[in-house]
């Protein structure tokens, strides 16, 4: 049987939660019902080619997602002004998401538009009965997002501005290193345990060596500009080391968009 | 009743619906979202004699009506092809072509020598990709390499062979002469249109390779003028493709004087849209009682 | 306060944006809608010895991101526009270039004889259009030939004489090269791309000429590709064109090489696009701290 | 002072009086005021050219003017499902339109989207105190439109219908007949009569030779394919002649799209 990748969904709710992002929930039951955290959408966003955008978090009863968008060129502001009501087409659920089920903790590393899939992470560990750790990076409290929603989602949160206006003075970077180091201090078993990152290169990278030095296993969510975010064309390409170490081409969009941190050639 | 069946010389097609080399894969991926014996072929991704990884990303920029890619021939090699590839791709029921791209003169014989003894129902020379820098460009717009490669080719198999052209040239159809002299079964026309996107921002080509190939309906006003004159010089079949999004645009092209055609950039944005123009084709035609879809082929009234 | 001032060669221009020609008639027309000494200058509709009637009518086929015309240079001819348009034109308070097309080779010549005794401030050599059957798209096409209309046409006057490539060629900067060799003061490009739109229903070109140019933005990738081309290879100054519609489309242009741009279909939609694109293209340089616009011409960073 | 060209306007009103016709009302205090019966705008309709209407009504007081339009293809379709509130880009009013001073009856003759544009004439004839007399021809009464309106407006009103069920069976030069054979027994004064027609070219054809035949003065509005709409492109060319008597190029555009029918070269 095939399976259908187009759908024309309609916007159930919109919420805008400051200048530079919203909130869109889109009735799907489809994809609600078969989309993995970290998997994406792509997006007609009234411009030629769609837009890939993470999957924030899904209602599977009621057949609801939602995707968290920031504001960035034309593509996303027309689709920042869609009002509920409206039918948008996109494919999905699309990519390969965090393989989570073999962990028993997961500490979710994120930064800029990065939180929004990472939010889905910690909803399905709620759901699943993982330790769910947030770590978020925010520019400032005032751009900071979603920090209620992980606040009631996640077992633990831990938040950092550059601004130093909120609980951690810097970048995720610096939160991450805490929770880890209270996690050794609290002599907590780290096997099964997953950092799995997503939002700026550096970041992930950072986030990546940070656990390669505790031994901890890392996943990244890495981004591409994507066409058919498919398969087959092959834009959206990233360098990662085959299983005999030699250097191949993934492509984000459908050996992706996550990668075991190992993997990734930085 | 509707036949939509078409021929390409000697190969018949279900109907004239071909995925276009490079917007496809090699299938699997499509497979997914719908029955490929639903349409009449697929063009598989630009081969070559060696495994290449192609150039470095960003290999797309979005423009107004379509896109630019520089994915620069990224595929597994011929042999790789041939043996994990080509056997399922020959399962999907439509028939299969093999895209092929040399760096040097000698190597599009030797693909071929090596595709003559598979199951491939043809072979298509991609004498035209603008995204490889010592490639292959330059044989397309070189009217007497484009006779000497294709006569090569035609010399070690049988098979069909189809000679894609580049838009990126004073006179198409002085080069679809030279594909007819050196043998061409068929042309197939056109590939990319060599383009530039400049982020001003940063002031920097938005694809990391500067230029790029420039596709999607933006280049279909050329692609159709192409063809129809390609069409008028030439007594072998026309394959016509660029910028082909639906029905209608894809009846325009074989009205121009194409048997039949590819639909690439499509593919990108709706992932079942060869399945869908098809079907509405189909439609068109049952609407309009064409009988036999292969009877529109260059029926254009020129003023 | 940003300088928004450019030369090209030694005729200095206010700004960088000149209307193209067949976009804005002579003026009269636009004149009505905003102060043409706004803007940098403005190319005549494409002036022939006698005047012409053009080609039949439909002479316009619209497409996804642009569109295709066949005028065929109507126009009064250029001893009526010496004495009843130029007069004007030059009191508009922008520089004024006359836009001329040969049939035959000496015609290119003896209009520029009869310019040379007026003020005009450049001579612009179409060789390119794409809508006259037996006209001057040989011209554009042929590198010696563009180099021997550019010297005929030199050694009889000393306006600065611009030379406008046509896009249909294999290589457009061997066209620019023979223009330069030819003693041309700068290059302008490009003119349209050669197209064609059938209607399906009637199965008959839109264009009653079949084939027409192409222009507007789903042009601007290729332009903006063979303004860099041109850029890299020649020494004389590049006016870029094709697809401009707003500030970011002229920038674009600029920072791939051009000292100052024309503009042409976005006038047919907006009838005040070039005041606009001046107004937008001063905040942007404002905003981004660019005191002198000329200097982004050429500054793109290829990787 | 330069002339403020292009508007945004905002629809304030939208009528569908069939499946195949739509009339829009728009807010523009300018346009209303400055058009004149003929005259037409250049509106956007989400495709890349503007699509040239002519001018309906105006009403000048409140600052609105209508247009009436036919759905033909893609661009007419995107304007007639654009609802009140709704702002688009419109260039106008362009051309000349009919001139009708110096006459002291006019006979609208139209046909197909023709109609439209005529109502108008016959607005201002009556605001005028000229004597209007609307024939109008239609397929069938089902595809009729604007009757009542002009039965409200002109002094007197003919319908024709191919299908035979209005007034008059057959074309709207059958109703021009018997309206000229009326006015001709009735012994009315010709001179400052004006036959205005707008509609397929074969009904103005036939409207002029009626109209030469029987010594009226006839002006006709001609349809060309357009890009600019105001002079500049030269693509809506139709043969004219001269005063001298020879064949030269008008603009549809600019100097039309109303003709005197003797200068047109059908
Ligand atoms: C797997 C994946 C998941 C993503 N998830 C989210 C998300 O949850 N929320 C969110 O706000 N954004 C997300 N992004 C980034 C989002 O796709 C871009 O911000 C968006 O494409 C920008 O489009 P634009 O038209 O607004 O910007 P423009 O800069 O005008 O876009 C121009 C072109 O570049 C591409 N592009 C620009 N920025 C990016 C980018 N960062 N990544 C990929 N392509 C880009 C666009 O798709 C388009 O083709 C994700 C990207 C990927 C690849
Ligand atoms: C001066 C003038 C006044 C007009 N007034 C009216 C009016 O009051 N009401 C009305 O319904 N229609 C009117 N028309 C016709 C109207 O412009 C066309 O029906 C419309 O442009 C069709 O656009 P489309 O996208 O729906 O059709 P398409 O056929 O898809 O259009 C394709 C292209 O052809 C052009 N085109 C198609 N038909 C015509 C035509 N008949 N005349 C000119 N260009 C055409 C379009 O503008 C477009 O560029 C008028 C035309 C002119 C020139
Ligand atoms: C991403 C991409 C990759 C392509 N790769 C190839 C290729 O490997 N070989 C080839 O002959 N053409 C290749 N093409 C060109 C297409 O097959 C086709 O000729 C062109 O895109 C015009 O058709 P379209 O506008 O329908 O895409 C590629 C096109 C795209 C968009
Ligand atoms: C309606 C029309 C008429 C044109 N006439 C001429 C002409 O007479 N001479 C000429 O050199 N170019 C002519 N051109 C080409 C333009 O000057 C310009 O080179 C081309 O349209 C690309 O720019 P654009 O995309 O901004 O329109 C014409 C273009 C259009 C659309
Ligand atoms: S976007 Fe096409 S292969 Fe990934
Ligand atoms: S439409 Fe441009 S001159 Fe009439």
């Amino acid at each position: 049987m095939p399976q259908q990748i187009e759908f024309r969904c309609q916007i159930v709710k919109r919420q805008q939660p400051n200048a530079s992002f919203v909130i869109l929930t889109f009735a799907s039951p489809e994809i609600a019902s078969l989309a993995m955290p970290g998997q994406f959408v792509n997006i007609s966003a009234d411009k030629f080619l769609r837009r890939p955008i993470g999957i924030m978090s899904v209602d599977r009863e009621q057949g609801l997602f939602s995707v968290g968008i920031r504001i960035q060129g034309e593509g996303t502001l027309n689709l920042s002004v869609l009002q509920p009501g409206h039918y948008v087409s996109l494919l999905g659920p699309l990519g390969h998401g965090f393989k989570l089920d073999n962990y028993d903790r997961v500490i979710t590393v994120g930064g800029g538009t990065g939180v929004f899939p990472l939010f889905f992470v910690q909803q399905y560990c709620q759901e699943h009965g993982i330790e769910g750790i947030a770590v978020c990076g925010y520019r400032s409290a005032a751009e900071s997002i979603l920090t209620e929603e992980f606040t009631k989602t996640a077992c633990a949160v831990s938040f950092a501005s550059d601004a130093g206006d909120m609980t951690i003075a810097g970048h995720a970077g610096h939160a991450l290193a805490g929770v880890i180091a209270d996690l050794i201090e609290k002599k907590a078993d780290l096997s099964r345990t997953l950092i799995a990152a997503c939002g700026p290169k550096i970041m992930m990278r950072t986030a990546a060596e940070q656990a390669a030095a505790a031994g901890i296993s890392c996943q990244v969510s890495l981004e591409e500009r994507m066409a058919c975010g498919v398969g087959v064309c092959l834009v959206c390409v990233c360098k990662t080391k085959g299983s005999d170490g030699e250097i191949e081409n993934s492509r984000c969009c459908a050996d992706g968009p996550v990668f075991d941190a190992e993997a990734v050639v930085w | 009743m509707v036949n939509l069946g078409v021929s390409i010389g000697e190969l018949k097609l279900k109907n004239p619906v071909i995925a276009a080399s490079g917007t496809f894969g090699f299938g699997r991926e499509m497979e997914k979202y719908y029955d490929l014996s639903n349409i009449g072929g697929i063009s598989s991704k630009g081969l070559t004699i060696k495994p290449r990884l192609g150039n470095d990303v960003p290999r797309v920029a979005e423009c107004d009506a379509g896109m630019l890619n520089s994915v620069g021939l990224q595929n597994p090699g011929i042999e790789y092809f041939i043996e994990h590839e080509l056997p399922h791709m020959l399962s999907y029921g439509c028939v299969v072509i093999a895209n092929i791209a040399g760096h040097q003169f000698e190597e599009y014989a030797d693909m071929a020598k090596l595709l003559d003894k598979t199951d491939v129902d043809a072979i298509e020379l991609n004498l035209s990709c603008p995204n490889v820098s010592s490639g292959c460009m330059a044989f397309g717009s070189d009217a007497s390499m484009i006779r000497a490669v294709t006569e090569s080719v035609k010399t070690v198999t049988n098979k069909p062979v189809w000679v894609k052209l580049t838009p990126n040239v004073t006179s198409v159809s002085e080069m679809a002469l030279a594909a007819q002299d050196g043998g061409a079964d068929a042309v197939s026309l056109i590939n990319t249109l060599l383009g530039m996107v400049i982020d001003i921002e940063t002031r920097r080509p938005v694809l990391k390779n500067n230029a790029g190939g420039y596709s999607g309906p933006g280049v279909k006003p050329v692609a159709v003028r192409m063809v129809n004159e390609v069409f008028n010089s030439v007594d072998i079949p026309v394959i016509g493709m660029g910028g082909i999004m639906n029905a209608a645009d894809a009846l325009e092209f074989m009205i121009a004087g194409a048997c039949a055609v590819q639909v690439g950039t499509a593919n990108l944005v709706i992932p079942t849209a060869c399945n869908d123009i098809v079907i509405s084709m189909e439609e068109w035609a049952q609407n309009h009682e064409v009988e036999e879809i292969s009877s529109l082929t260059g029926c254009l009234r020129r003023w």
